[in-house]
């Protein structure tokens, strides 16, 4: 655990002697046959979502390309999904993002305060704090579901970002990840921000706040992508047409009770793709800083 | 040494206010009413009750479906885990070995887990779907009337694909930076002690990994215990019939779907009970987590 | 620019040990003070009790006029240069040595000149708008210091500050740390477990064991008049050699008068190499057969045996012995040590009168 | 202007049409705006109902599907009953304006209509015009006449017999078409306690006996719970005879690579006699929620007399398959000559319509959900051969009891 | 045991630089090579094309009869012994010897009885079943000797391996490392930057600066001898002062013969002090003026300067000089050295009759 906060060491391979081998050969088989793996449904997925329905519901999926991108992304995109018509692809994307941001905040903010509290302050109630907190590292949402309505609703909650996203930020994860980074921070630090006359609150803001960037990037990517991919919840808290977010839109197209009704397969897909859409470029684009600050927090 | 901690004041009570509130308010209070209904016998509606003492937990714990289930979710939490782990393993290993690509495959082995479960679910079902999934066709080539939906073995193995699917993603992003924080003369003083390959992986790189494979055995065990949840909604199609469900399904099941208040309370303290137990393991693993050096 | 005063300061972290033990110092004005001593000994828990970083079990501390005991660290107008610099990784150096005076609310204009003027002195002028990681170690290490002298403390407080460094820039930046202190004068104390730092470092040295002081003084005095064994064994490398009084067998030539002495000690650099079995003059003489001759350019060492004890010959020069020599080695009286059972060191052990100056004659013919 | 809600599960195109009803509601007149809102499966709208209940907030209209009836009409004090609603709000009512097969099923033991029926279907068989016509056969009236063809069908290389909702259509309707009790206590409908089911008797045991054996000759195939499993083998043409449900009929017609006819669900002629008796609707019915006031309560009544009006309910019938609840609007899609063009859609109208006797107004069980997933479940091990007949219906038998009974608990 | 026989290796990591450049070196069966050099120079870089860890871009390493160029680096028979050990974290001290053998299916018996007799050896009996993070950092250098030793390998590498210990435990094991490699015979090369390593150790030296070598010799030689002022400075603690030969005035009495002399050099250790202005001998005389004093125990360090020029003088025992002091300094013509200026040292530089024995009449009356 030598110094927390310098750049991660960079990949280093041992390297070999240059005559042909056929290991590399058969690493690169793996790693085609993995991505493969991984990609195959979600290039699926996208042929998919350019054909009209009918062909999907006799067909399956599709793995060439059909007629009907433009129809089946514009549809998504632009038109009124529920009764009031307020609600299009646009909109929904809109809600997933305060959604998935509301809850990647919130929950960073939280977390991130009682993990300092728990880490850097000898108090009587830190061990209970502790517990406490911890415990809800491993119950969902799901199985508390019904009281956890009923609270939300007794306190005038329903169809109210707040009421959509503040339940969901109740499990110790965030306070787990942080925890284990913070005590990965070298002691030295605090010691020189005490004698630099830094108090708990500017030794958090200064030191520990700017030190913690890559650790808060890399749980800003999973809670973003778990807040972003909620059902249930959202689904019973917000009646409100205006609340619907992209998951919900999916389950909306593709929910039929019999088979009185084809689903809009092609649409479904669309806007399955579109959902995926947000959470890769996130993935993507802080995926370095992704595996540093997982690194980090691992040491 | 223990961490350098400030005095105690009312600055950490100040601190951990907003989440201690937030998880009282929004975790224990259910948990609380959870337990407190598993004591009754309710009409969904509110207007009237039974105190039923400990029926409710008799009648789960008599039931044979329950077992069932209990034995299937076991089966399962070990299957997803031990494969997702394992293939995820393979590709961090590989892709930490080559040069070429390294960041290529990376991106492209981690984006699935941008995806959402009901998504995924999607996919899974039309993938394995009994008369135009194409995994069915491909299975149909080594003989194997794959009938998801039908038998309940190939449901589950539709299942546990399409979890492992969605979780060696996870698995490979932490994998491969627990890879990285291995020392690398040590890697080479290996490289120096042993010619195969194999061995050294399973002599000095596995056991190496082991605190980042414990992390991510219980991360894997919760995920499969409680994440597939949308998973298996879509793959049963909210009708489980004959289908394979997991503990928590069967809790949604009992409880959201059909409303039995009480009996679904009971379960979910059972759930409580055996998870808290799973946290105290949990930690002796992480506390005690082998500091290597 | 205070006084530190350090008062029959104990710690105990858990139980009855005493990481710290009943320790008392005074540090002068403008005076540098070093801590040294074996891994474990207390010298860093010492240190961060004056710093504040630790609480204080038993006795007080003063810097200036006040007892510091329940200050906090950042009211104790001290600075500190850890080990590994402990400089903020976010911030670029110019913060670094700023952030202490901001949270002291002093103004910008003053801030800045102090740290410009601090930069000059340490040569990081044009590095002021890095961030420490594109810094290489001696710079980084600078870094440190500057932090520390901007805020132009009553004190400086040094922990290992040099051990990150490798050879060479250590004896640079040893240099330039003892400038500084100099120019500035602000009273100092430095913990390393480094001899030579210790030795060039000083106006006082301390030297612990086990959470005791073994010895306070000037470094050439510790160096020549060690407390005991520990602090001979210590102090000086190579390591002065110790035999037991016993295995010299009767050398009434060293006109014994106190009957408790148990060990002699000399040190490698005080042998002379003197003709076979020369008996002349009043120090020790002692046959050494050579094992293992090490040859460092300037000077050389002889590994070897006196009877059954170890001992290390110090040669001038390129050495022309070989392994198994058995050559015949001189102390001059002068340079003997003596310590009783308790290893307590001992003065005015022989008779006066064999305390001669044959000594200073026979360093004319040392080996070469 | 007041405003109401409508929590439905109605997704898809179903939902579409929804909204279209109640855009034009709130078009046809200016003081009442009718807000419908999607809440997910029939399962999760009912329990996102029940917990808004709970907290004072439930929507005026709940639509609930057949098998959670008994939840809702068994709490008393949970809604108001359409009837009652109807006549306080000054409208007329008479049950004997509905079809036949719709009046009871949500009424209450004095028969008291208590949801108002809304889209409702019925059971009945499709079958596949080519198939038949390669056999040489006609569609079976019943399972006597099943049995005659099935082997021909099978030559034809198709596959005779599939259906898509094993409770639904072979056990709920079983009861029904044979006029059998499915219950103790009148079905259920005399309360809770001490209801028992009666699957575990000869006559349904039978009919899954013979199911299965169907089954092992390859006169029968089963391909799980899911409906559209089952529904697809026939869209492709693979399968001459499809139980499905009446509202199937708008899908069918998009995505058939045949033509294809609809006749009435088979029955025992040796239970039932000469003619099938008339089936449980299927589907779900509005609910009026309790606890509104007046003034809202007198919206959702107008709102209801405008979805029971015959255009509109002809315009539902028409463009989902549903049948129209009233005969008013029957003799008007009769009238406009609908079922000339599309024979197939007067089906299930015709079968609700059928003889009704003791046993065929419909069941009231609580926990019937989880029933049904009982039911479901031994189902599914009975025709992957993990099962018994026997077996099966002595678990289901348990099960349910034990399920009936812990629900009569949360009464008292 | 084998001959180890570096033939023109160059390394390329990127681009067209050169880590290592066509070094060729040859070490004889048994021999102890050290490199040494600056920090970044390629030693790493050449231990580890000899280990099989870097690819060799050119040229050939033979380790007894076989290239082994292409060989993996278990398959070329050496062991190598880490700068931070690079022990197994988890595997106990036992596993962490055993291992390598194991690998080598090696019977049970004979790892055994190698293991055992290596911890015999290396004093590790009692920690055997410890794991790496239970020992100290001395404890580790010596398990990681110890897993070199029980492979019985036919070369050594070292690199850097004491470099992360303190003074004290590092002349320690200085002293073992040298005594184990003699006693077993086995051919090693050892990477340092520690001259004082570098000197005791090696057989063979080899001087390296910029992926080139500078100089390969015995390594009194290199220091007696040094082949250029890079080595010059390089080699010696404080290093060798060296002074442009124009800032020395015209100094006939040198008895110049080569004219292309640049830069003159004399250590620390080979300048005495001379009475005032005191022109005798055929040395070369200046005057000094004192900067600092750094007394060190044993010896003292005048830091001060020759007209411009800052030369560094060392004194014996206790140095009476103060700040400011102005003395005359001499060097015996024969420790004189000279470059020219490319820095190449030139030989034969003087008329020989200048060239008298003077200096060593003159050592006599050296400074103390
Ligand atoms: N936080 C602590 N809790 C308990 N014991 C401690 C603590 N910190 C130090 N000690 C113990 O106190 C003693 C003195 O430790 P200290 O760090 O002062 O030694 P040191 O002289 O600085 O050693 P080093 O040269 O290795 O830095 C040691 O035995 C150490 O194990
Ligand atoms: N993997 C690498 N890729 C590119 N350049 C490298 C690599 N490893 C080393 N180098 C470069 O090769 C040169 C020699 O490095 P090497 O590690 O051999 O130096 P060294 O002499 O061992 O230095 P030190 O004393 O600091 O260990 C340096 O300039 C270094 O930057
Ligand atoms: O498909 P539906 O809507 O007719 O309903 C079928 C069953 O009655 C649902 O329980
Ligand atoms: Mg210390
Ligand atoms: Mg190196």
């Amino acid at each position: 655990m030598s110094n927390a906060v310098s750049a991660a060491r960079p990949l280093a391979p041992v390297t070999r002697r240059p005559t042909f081998k056929w290991g590399p050969v058969f690493d690169h088989a793996i790693l085609i046959a993995g991505s493969a793996f991984m990609l195959v449904p979600v290039y699926l997925a996208f042929m998919t979502s350019t054909h009209d329905a009918v062909t999907v519901h006799t067909g399956g999926v599709q793995a060439l390309p059909g007629g009907s991108l433009v129809d089946n992304y514009a549809t998504v995109m632009f038109d009124g999904l529920g009764f009031s018509g307020a609600v299009n692809g646009t909109t929904m994307m809109l809600n997933s993002l305060i959604l998935g941001l509301g809850f990647a905040v919130g929950k960073i903010v939280l977390s991130m305060m009682a993990a300092y509290a728990i880490v850097y302050f000898r108090f009587p109630l830190a061990e209970f704090a502790f517990w406490a907190i911890f415990v809800t590292l491993l119950l969902p949402l799901e199985v508390r579901i019904l009281p956890s309505y009923e609270i939300v609703q007794s306190m005038g909650l329903i169809n109210t970002y707040t009421g959509l996203i503040v339940p969901l930020v109740a499990s110790a994860t965030g306070t787990f990840f942080f925890r284990q980074f913070f005590k990965s921070v070298p002691d030295e630090l605090i010691e020189a921000a005490r004698i630099d006359g830094a108090g708990p609150l500017k030794f958090f803001l200064d030191i520990l706040l700017p030190l913690s960037r890559t650790m808060i990037a890399a749980i800003f990517i999973i809670m973003f992508v778990y807040g972003w991919n909620q059902y249930l919840w959202p689904t019973l808290i917000t009646t409100n047409e205006d609340y619907f977010t992209l998951v919900r839109g999916i389950k909306q197209i593709i929910q039929v009770w019999v088979g009185s009704q084809i689903p809009e397969y092609g649409q479904a897909m669309a806007l399955a793709v579109l959902a995926m859409l947000p959470p890769v470029i996130v993935v993507v684009v802080f995926q370095s800083w992704f595996i540093k600050g997982l690194t980090e927090s691992d040491k | 040494m223990d961490k350098v901690r400030f005095g105690h004041s009312i600055v950490p009570y100040l601190f951990l206010l907003p989440q201690m509130a937030v998880v009282a308010v929004f975790f224990y209070l259910p948990a609380g009413e959870a337990v407190r209904s598993s004591f009754f016998l309710e009409d969904p509606f509110g207007f009237s009750s039974t105190f039923v003492g400990l029926d409710n937990y008799a009648d789960v714990l008599s039931s044979t479906e329950y077992r069932r289930v209990a034995i299937f979710t076991v089966w399962f939490t070990v299957l997803v885990a031990l494969f997702a782990l394992a293939i995820a393993l393979l590709l961090a290993v590989k892709a930490d070995t080559v040069l070429r690509g390294a960041k290529t495959y990376r991106t492209l082995l981690m984006w699935v887990y941008a995806i959402a479960p009901p998504v995924a679910g999607l996919l899974g079902i039309l993938l394995f779907d009994q008369h135009v999934g194409p995994f069915v066709d491909i299975a149909s080539w080594f003989g194997w009337n794959l009938r998801i939906g039908v038998n309940y073995y190939d449901t589950a193995f539709a299942m546990i694909a399409t979890a492992v699917w969605y979780q060696v993603a996870v698995n490979f992003i932490f994998f491969l930076s627990g890879l990285q924080s291995i020392p690398r003369a040590v890697r080479e003083a290996a490289l120096i002690d042993c010619r195969s390959g194999l061995r050294r992986f399973f002599t000095v790189t596995l056991p190496l990994l082991t605190p980042t494979a414990f992390f991510l055995l219980v991360i894997n065990v919760t995920y499969a215990l409680f994440d597939t949840f949308g998973l298996i909604d879509l793959m049963t199609k909210n009708e489980p019939g004959n289908n394979p469900v997991t503990l928590v399904y069967k809790v949604f099941l009992d409880g959201f779907r059909g409303n039995d208040l009480g009996g679904s309370s009971a379960q979910s303290v059972i759930l409580m009970i055996v998870v808290f137990a799973l946290t105290l393991v949990q930690f002796r693993f992480m506390e005690r987590r082998v500091h290597y050096a | 620019m205070a006084r530190l005063h350090i008062d029959q300061v104990s710690k105990i972290y858990t139980g009855t040990q005493r990481a710290v033990d009943a320790v008392s110092i005074d540090v002068d004005d403008g005076e540098f003070l070093v801590l040294v001593g074996p891994s474990g000994c207390g010298k860093s828990t010492l240190l961060r009790m004056i710093a504040g970083l630790e609480a204080i079990t038993e006795g007080a501390i003063t810097i200036g006029e006040r007892v510091v005991n329940d200050l906090d660290p950042a009211a104790r107008d001290i600075a500190m240069v850890f080990q590994n610099y402990a400089l903020y990784p976010h911030m670029k150096v110019y913060d670094n040595m700023a952030y202490g005076l901001r949270n002291r609310g002093i103004a910008r204009d003053e801030i800045d000149r102090r740290v410009r003027e601090a930069a000059t002195t340490l040569e990081l002028g044009p590095l002021l708008e890095r961030k420490p990681r594109e810094l290489s170690g001696g710079q980084r290490q600078r870094v440190a210091m500057g932090r520390a002298i901007v805020r132009n403390p009553a004190a400086f407080l040094f922990d290992e500050p040099l051990s990150n460094l490798d050879a060479k820039l250590r004896s640079h930046m040893r240099v330039e740390i003892k400038h500084l202190q100099r120019s500035l004068g602000i009273t100092s104390v430095y913990v390393t477990h480094d001899q030579l730092e210790a030795m060039t470092l000083a106006d006082k040295l301390v030297v612990m064991n086990a959470g005791k002081v073994e010895q306070i003084g000037a470094p050439l005095d510790v160096y020549e008049r060690p407390a005991s064994t520990f602090v001979a064994s210590f102090i000086g490398a190579p390591a002065m050699n110790l035999i037991p009084f016993s295995a010299l067998g009767d050398d009434g030539r060293l006109g014994l008068r106190d009957a408790t002495v148990a060990t002699i000690g000399f040190r490698p650099q005080d042998i002379i190499e003197v003709a076979n079995d020369n008996e002349d003059g009043d120090g020790l003489s002692l046959r050494f057969v050579v094992d293992a001759v090490e040859p460092v350019g300037s000077e050389s060492y002889l590994h070897g045996k006196v009877g059954a004890e170890r001992v290390v010959v110090r040669i001038d020069g390129r050495a022309p012995h070989r392994e198994g020599d058995r050559i015949g080695i001189a102390v001059p009286s002068e340079r003997l040590h003596a310590f009783d059972a308790d290893g307590r060191r001992l003065e005015g052990w022989r008779t006066p009168d064999a305390v001669g100056d044959a000594g200073t004659a026979m360093r004319k013919t040392r080996a070469t | 202007v007041t405003e109401i809600s409508w929590w439905h599960a109605m997704g898809g195109a179903l939902g579409e049409t929804v909204n279209e009803i109640a855009t034009n509601f709130n078009a046809s007149q200016d003081e009442i705006v009718l807000t419908p809102v999607f809440k997910g499966t029939y399962e999760e709208t009912l329990t996102a109902g029940i917990a808004a209940f709970r907290a004072g907030e439930q929507p005026n209209i709940l639509q609930v599907f057949d098998a959670g009836a008994a939840t809702v009409i068994g709490a008393k004090g949970a809604v108001k009953p359409v009837q009652d609603l109807l006549e306080d709000a000054g409208a007329s009512f008479d049950i004997e304006d509905y079809i036949s097969g719709v009046r009871y099923f949500y009424a209450d033991s004095h028969g008291k209509m208590i949801g108002m029926p809304f889209n409702s279907s019925a059971p009945i068989m499709y079958y596949n015009e080519e198939a038949l016509e390669k056999a040489g056969v006609e569609a079976p009236k019943t399972w006597e006449e099943f049995e005659q063809i099935a082997p021909k069908l099978k030559q034809a290389g198709y596959i005779p017999l599939v259906q898509s909702h094993l409770t639904w259509e072979f056990t709920e309707n079983f009861f029904s078409r044979h006029n059998l009790p499915f219950a103790t206590n009148n079905n259920g409908y005399d309360g809770a306690e001490g209801t028992k089911l009666l699957v575990n008797t000869d006559g349904l045991k039978m009919m899954f006996a013979k199911l299965a054996a169907w089954k092992e000759d390859g006169h029968f195939e089963w391909y799980g719970t899911g409906w559209g499993d089952n529904q697809t083998p026939f869209e492709q043409g693979k399968v001459a005879l499809w139980v499905g449900s009446s509202g199937s009929f708008g899908g069918l017609t998009k995505s058939a690579t045949m033509p294809f006819g609809a006749v009435p669900l088979p029955y025992w002629e040796a239970i039932a006699g000469e003619d099938g008796y008339q089936s449980f609707i299927g589907g779900a019915a509005l609910f009026a929620m309790a606890g509104k006031s007046e003034e809202e309560n007198k919206a959702t009544a107008k709102f209801f007399e405008y979805l029971t009006s015959p255009d509109v309910q002809l315009m539902w019938h028409k463009s989902t398959g549903y049948v129209p609840v009233t005969n008013a609007a029957y003799e008007l899609a009769k009238q406009q000559g609908y079922y000339e063009e599309t024979p197939q859609a007067e089906i299930g109208i015709q079968q609700l319509n059928m003889k009704a006797g003791e046993w065929t107004r419909g069941y009231r069980m609580g926990f019937y959900v989880q029933i049904r997933d009982v039911m479901n479940r031994e189902y599914g091990k009975l025709f992957t051969g993990e099962t018994t007949v026997d077996e099966a219906f002595k678990t289901i038998e348990a099960e349910g009891n034990q399920l009936l009974e812990r629900f009569a608990k949360t009464g008292s």
